[in-house]
């Protein structure tokens, strides 16, 4: 089947890989020593429209272990970690099954295609026929909206045009700025980005109010 | 050589068809005589080989005929919703093949196709270019069934086909 | 009895395909102790019944797995390290719902499924008391490839399972 395969890794995968990269576990503080590579593989990969509100909240939790880290509160359990500690068993299944699978298959049914060994008339009418039809054309699958969302975002071509919007506009509301929601976020981490670098403030008055974002820098036109 | 015989008759399963005597024997050692101790193996079952001259099959005994149509023919009376869709999907979008017909449903469907087969609702249809690929359409006598003499003369034919072909 | 236990058996073989245990009960008296018979009469067999929760196939023995695969030049397909882990997650800690998956992987998982679904190596399950809640399961089919009857002959079932439910 010649189709579209979407590869969607989990981001803690991409976490464990960083860490194995550098001979490290997975306690807060090697964590903490990751947190830029992640970020910097955010910035640098292609990531599915799809994926990345999901890079974003790993982000947001290494994000937050290194800054407490660097405040010293310690945290008892850092949600990151516990996330960790049960993909860690999901890895290893995986690898397990992984061989089994390559190893099969072991039990087979017939292949047969099997083929007329009588006709009976089915108590079926046109209309069934067409019912079984509208059902399945009706059938709200959520699952089939997402799918739509199949364009890749590059962090970097975002950063690009928010600069270019704020060399304009100076002062923009997130939200009111870009509509579509898979987009807003790539925005809303570049955001992030420009913010680390001091080259924008951003304001928000109440958690779920709009983001204003002032530029800090001066340009030139 | 309890293996051996053991070895012929999953092979003989997961075919389902009949294979050349030649093609066992090549792995197979001492083939007649591993052949013959499967027949005698099955003496007493449902299931029998079938033998031709070059080849060997693992088939029903004749003497079920009458019941496995029966035991069908109450499959084919009440229709489960996923096969209703399957036939849908085919007399509309026939003839199709079964990954189209799974794009459509996002399941699997082989079995689905192996029922409507066997109780004649559809057909295989080989394409003339591409002969290791098998379409399926609704089978004439279905059609009659039906009151239609073609599928054109189904409801909403065209809109529906063309919705769901896409 | 011995008729019954043959006739079980010839339908297996014609359907070649899973048969829902319900519907066999119609047309056969006392079904469970005739499907017993069965299974010991072909337990010094190359072929074996498969049995799942609701379905009965007839199937080849899994110690000839390996011969099998090499006398029909059979592959494994090739599955992304993404459909492997969420196979996986479904698996050893099936059923279990999208957002449980997608909370242990901490990603959205819609593609993996349907893939999964199409392939045939998962199945979904309805929660009897609420309907729209959808869980997912492996297949039969996705057992048959690995050679068991049951998620829990997976290696480390229960230390894993316990460990990824959390």
């Amino acid at each position: 089947m010649s189709e579209e395969v979407i590869i969607t890794e989990s981001p803690l995968e991409i976490i464990f890989q960083l860490l194995e990269k550098k001979h490290l576990d997975f306690s807060s503080i090697s964590l903490v020593k990751i947190t830029d590579d992640f970020l910097y593989y955010i910035q640098e990969k292609n990531i599915e429209t799809i994926a990345v509100g999901d890079y974003l909240e790993a982000l947001s939790k290494l994000l937050l272990l290194k800054i407490n880290h660097i405040l010293k509160i310690i945290e008892p359990e850092p949600e990151i970690r516990i996330n960790l500690e049960r993909y860690k068993f999901v890895r290893q299944a995986r690898n397990k099954l992984k061989n089994l699978w390559l190893a099969g298959p072991i039990i087979l049914s017939s292949q047969k295609l099997t083929s007329k060994l009588i006709f009976i008339a089915p108590k079926i009418t046109i209309n069934d026929l067409m019912t079984g039809l509208s059902l399945l054309m009706e059938e709200p699958i959520v699952e089939e909206k997402e799918i739509v969302l199949k364009k890749k975002i590059h962090i970097k071509n975002a950063l690009k045009i928010l600069e270019e919007i704020l060399k304009k506009e100076k002062e923009i509301v997130l939200q009111d700025t870009f509509k579509e929601k898979g987009f807003l976020i790539v925005i809303f981490l570049a955001s992030l980005l420009l913010y680390g670098e001091q080259a924008i403030q951003m304001e928000q008055e109440n958690i779920f109010d709009k983001i204003i974002i002032r530029s800090n820098r001066e340009y030139t036109n | 050589m309890k293996q051996e015989v053991n070895l012929l008759e999953a092979i003989l399963l997961a075919a389902s068809a009949p294979i050349k005597k030649s093609k066992l024997a090549k792995i197979i050692l001492d083939f007649e005589l591993v052949l013959n101790e499967l027949k005698e193996s099955l003496s007493e079952h449902g299931i029998q080989i079938f033998e031709s001259e070059n080849e060997i099959e693992l088939t029903t005994r004749e003497e079920f005929g009458e019941q496995l149509k029966e035991f069908f023919k109450l499959e084919s009376e009440e229709l489960s919703t996923s096969l209703v869709e399957v036939l849908s999907i085919i007399s509309y979008a026939g003839p199709i093949s079964r990954s189209g017909i799974e794009k459509i449903r996002g399941i699997n469907s082989v079995y689905s196709l192996k029922r409507l087969l066997i109780v004649g609702l559809i057909e295989k249809v080989y394409n003339s270019q591409r002969k290791n690929i098998v379409l399926y359409k609704p089978s004439g006598e279905f059609l009659k069934h039906l009151g239609i003499t073609a599928v054109e003369s189904l409801p909403n034919y065209f809109e529906f086909r063309k919705n769901i072909i896409g």
